[in-house]
């Protein structure tokens, strides 16, 4: 067994009275993709927000690289190798393309804070190549100077990808990166995961479209009612009784 | 301890004051997003409704005064008088609380002007632009207003059977010397009942509840096929209407001058920060603590440890609030935080 | 978008070096071309350059700017009053006095945004002001405002010589800044600024601050640690505004509270939203509008109405004075109030969009960067 | 505008000279731009010009709108009888005139105007753009006291003559005041001295009096001055309490009054704040109030026409003073009152009277000097010694620039006979009875050569 990059481990959240995380506990490997499928409230993306930063759990521990990263703010966290793609997408809005890829690139290289007030931002050449390479693999070089804000739902989403995956991260989270997209772009957003996961990067991928679930990932496992219930191989999980209870069960009750 | 009463009774009027203000810009924050710089305009207009309609009814039969030559100087007699005795004397003399009747329909008029005219085209610009319309609108009906009456402060004497003092003390079983003008509690009392209809407004109707779940979630009421702008405009009467009145019975305490909505504006955006964005209890209880705090803070014992104390003591307050309650007293997370 | 290179930046500030330097040339037709007008020019030019810097990038609306201002002022003349005249320890003291203040009201006021820092910085404006009018009476002078006097120390003046028979005036190493020398002294401060403003606008950093401006949220998970960008871009301005005080408390020795009064840093937040807020040209544009209305429009009356009329047949002059009458002199406020309404509700984004707008429909050359020289059009008249 | 052409060159030329300055400064580390001007040529010599200007400089936006506006209704008037039209005003009653009706030294008067907006950088503002653009030679107006004190030292550091407006606060002629800077108006240690036996008469001499002071200079010093004339009458000073400028609501300062044992309320507000607090003291029965058997009583130390309409019927009954008022009798006011009356419909107010005054003042000195060089023009007004102006026997003293004559006390008028009746004058005050030591207050002159 190789490496195990993150450690969920008993981590428990409630909102008032509502338990969305009871006791999850999961070991991400590295270098995997591993997907997190569930009904809809199953906590999917509120483990996601314990992971980041955004949300402090009630009790538990989340451990990357050996390191806890509970109480940690989230730019740490994300400076210690974890990004993640929101659902609906969090991009620079006001910005061009290249400004957008270039400033997670800036983050990568430079740490935290840097007071880089004389330096021409023209003259960044290697930060500039960097993001127009992501740019160039995504299929978003032909608008470089555009504004993000005028891009279409699913570019702005292709768009957030590239901004996480010009900082290299060590595990990237990807919440839902396909929804509300047309087939095709779903398809062209496939063959873009296909791609990243030949590089070695660990990826966790929450998705509710099966077909991109199966597509891509190593390994998935089955989040219901705030704690994991079944693990396995994709062909595992197919035949997995207590999962199509779940699913069946949970989404249409 | 009268001393202690007397600086709470202060507080009360003073926060009537500033919470009846406050709520109608936080009506305004709330529901429309708006950062509205007119909102002090709003209470100088309404204390200017009761200057002109006092202005109304004392146009005078003028008899000029002889022994002047160089100019006219006129002893001047009300038409009102003239013509209705005692009754007209009568109505000069309630000429205050009988120009709420006028202010209401002013105001509200005043109030659909603006959101019709100008407001709503900013709903969605930034709030720079929106705070740099509403100034240049502030600046215009104030130097509007001042082409009118002038710069000058003008009297408006509250009835004269409230013009005196009420001897709470006396009534309290106080001190003798504990005495409250009559106008401040009406003031007081007044504040209570607007402010009260206004909960009850949002609270009791449907047209209300569904202000309220515009200011919580504007565009899923939008969904739910209500015309959500129309009520807006609505609010935005209403809030006029409360701002103006609130302007009109404070006329006796502070005679109107164009400049005095300037002199509010300050205050009322820190009271309702103070309250919490779009948070209408909020921006109440802003207003009252605020004020008893004010009054506190300038007595003389207070004073004399800390000098000074009484010029700042409403911004340390709000610095104070803010920093232990990021979002004020009563504010929820979200609103007008970017 | 493309990020304007270093060829065209360089070219910018050439031509915006001889805008301000020509100024008193070019702007003797308007009537506005004498040293006062100038140096206010030049001294609010540098305040809204730096308000800018916080404010056009990141959106934070400080509504407290006004007290660095204030600070930077007191400053200057205590410099002036108990060591020289010199303007040179003056300002550098008003300027790391003010960045101290900024530090510190900065570090607190950051904590909050949206609406909730303005409010936190006006509070902190508001008891500077209220303080410096009356209780801090001793070091401010409070309402009459800090003044020089003949007996005050100035130790270093007196190594070199005896005090005068009148009030000693500010220079800086010998150079007057009174009239026309003291605007060039500001004019070269002003270019200083302004190029410092044009790096930090294309820098890195400045980019970085323009991305916490768009989405906060997502720069906290990008690894960026925010509060010291707000923080920096807090302090600079202040800064900025302290360097602004300290010029104005050294072309006029005396430095009142009102300057730091809610009205005063509003002053400034309008300036710059009239002119176009995160351009680099745009602040300066408004203060002109602005200080150019303060102090002419309002002092036109109905004498210098009929002079200005002159061109016109004379039944014309005769309706268009009592037409305008009321716009200019006493109702300078009701022109540049309406003069707001106007410009915001037809250019969204200030004049600069308007010019910005002008130019696409002049020229088709819609590849160029955005921050051009817009004072372009008085070029021909400035160049020798 | 109508002298463009000289002024273009004029701007040119000195563009060139700071130029040259600015690039000869780091070689001379130790060149001194000062002194430029001899004992012949001065700042805006008007030469052979057929014409001199004047500056306004009056609040136009703000609290003193409308006194502002009035001021500037005087010196147009002034400058209309300093040319020979109108009916001549004063002209025909002071004694001894130098004018001639004929504008001064021969050159017809214009005007520029400006707005003080009663804040000290915006007056100083204002101020500089009339001396360095319009080329005044004087300059006159205001109506606070922090604004004539900025003023009065930028006209020293230029080098023109500033008569100060209505400004009230003994620092103007006292710790302040400057060698080019007069003021014509009386100040709150006169207030004092003229009330004093005014308050012994209709007082007595056992009360406990309660001051409510605005919290800066003018507060301070009228505070002061009242406190000494009361105290030396033989009252008792309960408390001072300072209160915030622009405060509105003051019931939080009026309420401890109740108790205090006090049955006489100072208050040392000026404008809005004096309209606000006395409004409300009386909203709380201050004045029908017993205390230690005596009727309590409000003393408003300065009345100017802005408080007496603002406070309406609230004023009436109530002590001040003022510098001049309408009613006067003397042939100086009513020939004032007359020009001023017709020509605007209205009479006109002590703001408005103090300016006309100082216009003539100074264009009277500058025709006794014979020249407009201010170092001779200000010889000739120290000291000066006129009559017929509105306020009897009056002269400039020489030390501190401060016009001696009698200060007027009035009562707010209890049964007015018309709108603009507002005061009566309970007494007229002579000169004897308020003059002081001009060394009390300190501060110097200065040069008269800048």
């Amino acid at each position: 067994m190789s490496n195990i990059i993150l450690e969920i481990d008993n981590v428990q959240k409630s909102f008032g009275g509502l338990k969305a995380l009871s006791d999850l506990n999961l070991k991400i490997e590295e270098g995997k993709v591993h997907a997190i499928i569930g009904p809809n409230g199953a906590g999917k993306s509120t483990m996601l927000n314990v992971c980041i930063g955004q949300l402090a759990p009630d009790s538990g521990t989340v451990t990357f690289n050996g390191e806890n990263m509970i109480g940690k703010a989230p730019h740490e966290i994300n400076q210690a190798g974890i990004s993640r793609v929101f659902q609906t997408p969090e991009i620079f809005p006001d910005l061009s393309l290249l400004q957008n890829v270039m400033i997670p690139a800036f983050a990568k290289h430079e740490g935290a804070f840097k007071m880089n007030i004389f330096r021409s931002l023209s003259n960044e050449h290697n930060i500039q190549d960097e993001a127009c390479q992501i740019l160039e693999d995504i299929g978003l070089i032909g608008q470089l100077h555009s504004i993000a804000g005028s891009l279409s739902r699913g570019d702005k989403r292709r768009l957030e990808l590239a901004m996480c995956l010009v900082q290299h991260p060590k595990l990237l989270l990807l919440d839902e990166p396909t929804a509300g997209m047309a087939r095709h772009d779903t398809n062209k957003t496939i063959d873009l995961l296909m791609k990243i996961k030949e590089g070695g990067m660990t990826k966790i991928i929450i998705e509710h479209d099966m077909h991109v679930v199966f597509s891509v990932a190593d390994h998935i496992s089955v989040l219901a009612q705030g704690t994991i219930i079944a693990s396995g191989t994709p062909d595992e999980i197919r035949g997995n009784p207590k999962v199509q209870e779940a699913y069946l069960g949970g989404a249409h009750l | 301890m009268d001393a202690i009463f007397l600086q709470i009774l202060n507080g009360l009027d003073k926060g009537g004051a500033y919470a009846l203000i406050a709520l109608g810009l936080t009506l305004v924050f709330g529901t429309l997003g708006v950062v509205n710089f007119a909102h002090g305009a709003l209470f100088m207009l309404g204390a200017f409704c009761s200057v002109s309609f006092y202005k109304l009814l004392t146009i005078s039969k003028q008899v000029k005064d002889e022994s002047i030559t160089f100019f006219d100087a006129f002893k001047e007699q009300p038409y009102l008088e003239i013509w209705f005795g005692d009754y007209g004397t009568a109505i000069i003399d309630y000429a205050v609380p009988l120009s709420i009747l006028f202010a209401i329909p002013v105001m509200l008029l005043i109030g659909l002007i603006m959101e019709r005219g100008l407001i709503r085209h900013f709903y969605k610009r930034t709030h720079a632009e929106q705070i740099l319309v509403t100034f240049g609108l502030a600046i215009v009906l104030q130097e509007l207003i001042k082409s009118f009456f002038g710069a000058n402060p003008i009297p408006m004497p509250p009835p004269d059977i409230v013009s005196g003092s009420a001897p709470i003390g006396a009534l309290l079983g106080l001190s003798e010397s504990v005495v409250y003008p009559w106008w401040r509690l009406i003031y007081l009392l007044f504040s209570g009942i607007i402010i009260a209809s206004v909960f009850a407004f949002l609270n009791m109707t449907t047209y209300g509840m569904v202000v309220r779940a515009g200011m919580m979630d504007r565009e899923t009421v939008g969904l739910l096929g209500i015309d959500v702008e129309r009520r807006f405009t609505v609010v935005f009467g209403l809030a006029a209407v409360v701002t103006g009145l609130a302007g009109v019975m404070y006329a006796p305490i502070l005679p109107p001058d164009y400049h005095m909505g300037m002199d509010f504006l300050v205050l009322s955006f820190v009271v309702v920060v103070v309250g919490g964005m779009g948070s209408l209890g909020g921006a109440v209880a802003a207003g009252f603590l605020l004020g008893i705090l004010q009054s506190f803070a300038s007595m003389n014992e207070i004073k004399a440890i800390f000098p000074g104390i009484d010029q700042i003591i409403i911004y340390l307050v709000a610095v104070v609030i803010l920093l232990v309650r990021p979002r004020g007293l009563l504010g929820r997370e979200g609103v007008m935080e970017d | 978008m493309k990020a304007p290179t270093i060829k065209n930046d360089i070219f910018v500030m050439l031509i915006f070096s001889a805008v301000i330097l020509s100024m008193p040339v070019w702007l003797e037709p308007l009537g506005a071309s004498y040293p006062d007008l100038l140096q206010k020019f030049a001294i609010f030019g540098i305040f809204a350059v730096g308000y800018n810097i916080l404010f056009g990038l990141t959106g934070y609306l400080s509504f407290g700017h006004a007290a660095f201002l204030g600070v930077g002022s007191y400053t200057a003349v205590w410099s002036f009053k108990l060591l020289t005249m010199n303007i040179f320890p003056a300002i550098i003291f008003s300027v790391l006095l003010s960045g101290l203040f900024a530090l510190l009201i900065g570090f607190i006021t950051l904590r909050r945004s949206g609406i909730y820092f303005s409010i936190l910085t006006l509070a902190f404006a508001q008891m500077f002001y209220n303080l410096a009018y009356s209780v801090l009476t001793p070091i401010t002078n409070g309402e009459t405002g800090l003044q020089l006097a003949r007996t005050d120390p100035r130790v270093i003046d007196r190594l070199f010589s005896e005090a005068g028979e009148g009030l000693p005036s500010t220079d800086f190493f010998g150079l007057a800044m009174s009239g026309y020398s003291g605007f060039y002294v500001c004019a070269v401060i002003l270019i200083f600024a302004f190029f410092i403003s044009q790096r930090i606008f294309h820098s890195p950093f400045g980019v970085k601050l323009r991305a916490i401006k768009s989405n906060q949220t997502r720069m906290k998970y990008t690894g960026y640690s925010t509060r010291p960008y707000l923080l920096t871009a807090f302090v600079i301005s202040g800064m900025y505004a302290g360097l602004a005080g300290g010029l104005m408390a050294a072309t006029d020795p005396l430095a009142g509270a009102e300057r730091m009064q809610w009205t005063a840093s509003g002053e400034v937040v309008l300036m710059t939203i009239l002119g176009g807020v995160g351009t680099l040209i745009g602040p300066l544009l408004g203060v002109g509008i602005i200080k150019y209305f303060e102090n002419i429009f309002s002092a036109l009356n109905e004498q210098g109405l009929h002079q200005a009329y002159a061109f016109m047949p004379d039944w014309l002059a005769n309706i268009m004075v009592p037409m305008t009458s009321p716009f200019v002199g006493e109702g300078w406020h009701l022109t540049l109030g309406s003069l707001f309404v106007l410009i915001v509700v037809f250019l969204p984004g200030g004049i600069m969009e308007g010019i910005n707008m002008f130019k696409k429909l002049f020229s088709k050359k819609t590849s160029e960067p955005d921050f051009k020289p817009i004072k372009k059009k008085t070029t021909p008249e400035t160049v020798k | 505008m109508s002298d463009k052409k000289n002024s273009e060159g004029w701007s040119r030329r000195d563009v060139m000279k700071a130029a040259g300055a600015f690039s000869a400064a780091g070689a001379m580390p130790m060149f001194f731009s000062r002194g430029a001007w001899a004992a012949e040529s001065f700042r805006n010599d008007p030469g052979n010009s057929a014409t001199v200007k004047l500056g306004f400089n009056v609040p136009q936006t703000g609290a003193y709108a409308d006194e502002g506006a009035d001021e500037l209704r005087a010196f147009k008037l002034a400058v209309k009888h300093l040319n020979g039209e109108g009916d001549g005003g004063l002209m025909n009653t002071m004694k001894p005139l130098s004018l001639k009706g004929n504008g001064i030294l021969g050159k017809k008067v214009t005007y520029v105007t400006g707005d003080t907006q009663t804040k000290s950088d915006a007056a100083r503002a204002s101020a500089k753009r009339m001396i360095e653009k319009d080329g005044v030679l004087m300059f006159s107006g205001g109506s606070s006291s922090g604004v004539a004190i900025a003023v009065q030292s930028l006209a020293q550091e230029m080098g023109v003559i500033f008569m100060a407006g209505l400004t009230h606060s003994n620092d103007t002629t006292g710790k302040d005041k400057r060698r080019y800077g007069f003021r014509h108006f009386f100040n709150a240690k006169m207030s004092g001295a003229a009330l004093g036996p005014v308050l012994k008469k209709e007082m007595g001499t056992e009360r406990a009096a309660y001051h409510l002071t605005a919290d800066y200079t003018w507060g301070w010093t009228q505070e002061e001055s009242i406190k000494e004339t009361t105290e030396g009458l033989g009252w008792k000073t309960v408390k001072t309490v300072r209160t915030p400028v622009g405060a509105g609501d003051f019931s939080q300062y009026i309420t401890p009054i109740l108790n205090s044992g006090a049955d006489t309320l100072i208050l040392n507000h000026y404008g809005k704040d004096m309209i606000n607090s006395l409004t409300q003291a009386i909203q709380f029965g201050l004045k029908d109030k017993n205390v230690n058997g005596k009727t309590f009583e409000i003393i408003v130390p300065l009345y100017s026409r802005l408080m007496a309409q603002g406070a309406g019927k609230n004023l009436r009954g109530i002590l001040g003073t003022t510098n001049w008022n309408w009613a006067l009798k003397d042939a100086g006011s009513q020939a004032f009152v007359k020009s001023f009356g017709s020509e605007y419909g209205f009479p006109p107010s002590q703001a408005a009277h103090t300016c006309y005054v100082q216009t003539l003042l100074y264009a009277n000195a500058c025709e006794m000097a014979g020249t407009f060089y201010p170092p001779e023009v200000i010889k000739q007004l120290e000291g000066f010694k006129f009559d017929g102006m509105g306020n009897g026997a009056t002269e400039y003293r020489a030390e501190d620039h401060q016009c001696f004559k009698d200060v007027l006390v009035v009562r707010g008028n209890e049964n007015p006979t018309s709108q603009f009746d507002l005061l009566e004058i309970v007494q007229e005050v002579p000169r004897a009875q308020v003059e002081y030591d001009a060394k009390i207050f300190g501060g110097e002159l200065g040069p008269y050569k800048v």
